[in-house]
């Protein structure tokens, strides 16, 4: 399983802030954009969202283990 | 929550606070300069604050009932960390807080305080200057602000 | 003191204190901000602050056993408030405090406190860092380093 | 008359702060460096002595009236 999840008004926008998306044994390991995709977000990740992997920041392509957590980030806006 | 000191900047203390509810940047302060001598040790010769507060009004000019400050929790504060580990380092700086708040914010209060201390003025005021800007771009908050009983999410930072 | 606001910065509101004897940078601060928000008027969305201490060693490296503060009793009043209103009106800052010890201060304790408040960051933090400058050079104040029962004129400012 | 001042390390070197010149009648109105010479501190004021008169910065050569403070300043080191 991997645990993906989205905030502020990218999970208002989904209608869901968290998802757990089972990877069927035998298929290859997903990456942040083959999950953007197969959630129904969107057909690429915009310039404008950025990725993080395990609570840290990650590119678009990395290559997703079972267990990690993805989160899907709008435009910071903090301070 | 109180981080570890890493090896490369063994005396420089960071001290980071995700506050709920409403707080007082000057309590804060006092806590932090309190800790800096606590040990007999001789206050900072530099010490730069910044403090933000809400303002009255949104982006567009309307009256502004509250802010609401979202947050990754757990990332937040590891990113925080990060940020504070690589600017303590880069300035050479004795210490830093951060106070930061999340939930639902009323005009006039206190978003953030950061507060860093150094031997001399300038690493003081460089990097209290860039620990903010790194705060707003690099660490997941997001504001939403409410005004007429509609929330609208801020998209980016107000121009600096 | 606290000077009449001059006319192009109506709301500006700047004060000023000479401290003959030990301050508390945080008590000033306190008192600062009751007294931007006194008359119900929202708190400033930015503030910047700026504390330097006295530090333990003389440039030289001996230990140090005081630092004393000499000014032009007048002209350091006026000169500062020649900066602070240049300052004020370069940035739109929305109000500026300056406190400065003078005569003998012992290691640790505060020479200095600036604070600024703006509607912005940017201003905010660019105009403390200017003030805090200009006091530095241009405004007139000399020190002695007392070290071993003797005294020494330091010519001329700390690396920034 | 014009009143003379002296601060810091440069009162201590001429060992007094503060003299009170006479201006003869009929005689010309004198600058900081007609003062600064005519009360033996040195032949010209060194660039980093600042001048004041009546308590704002000035230049070496301005010419002085009758009740005016005049103050040699040696470097700034405040803040």
């Amino acid at each position: 399983m991997i645990r993906v999840r989205l905030f502020a008004g990218l999970r208002e926008r989904a209608g869901w802030g968290e998802q757990q998306v089972p990877i069927p044994a035998g298929s290859p390991l997903p990456t942040p954009a083959h999950l953007w995709r197969q959630l129904a977000l969107g057909e690429t990740i915009p310039p404008q969202v950025r990725v993080a992997v395990n609570q840290a920041f990650a590119t678009d392509d990395q290559q997703l283990q079972p267990g990690d957590e993805v989160a899907f980030l709008p435009p910071i806006s903090g301070g | 929550m109180r981080w570890p000191s890493c090896p490369r900047s063994a005396a420089a203390e960071r001290v980071l606070h995700l506050h709920p509810a409403r707080f007082d940047p000057l309590a804060a302060l006092a806590e932090w300069q309190q800790g800096l001598t606590a040990a007999g040790a001789e206050a900072p010769a530099a010490e730069a604050h910044f403090i933000g507060r809400v303002r009255g009004r949104t982006a567009s000019g309307a009256p502004l009932e509250a802010l609401e400050l979202e947050h990754y929790p757990g990332m937040t504060e590891a990113q925080i960390e990060r940020i504070a580990a690589t600017i303590t380092s880069r300035h050479g700086l004795l210490a830093v807080r951060v106070d930061h708040r999340v939930g639902r914010v009323l005009p006039g209060e206190a978003i953030v305080l950061v507060a860093v201390a150094a031997d001399r003025r300038g690493p003081a005021q460089r990097g209290g200057q860039e620990l903010l800007e790194a705060l707003k771009h690099e660490a997941p908050f997001w504001k939403r602000e409410w005004s007429g009983g509609l929330g609208t999410w801020v998209e980016g930072n107000t121009a600096f």
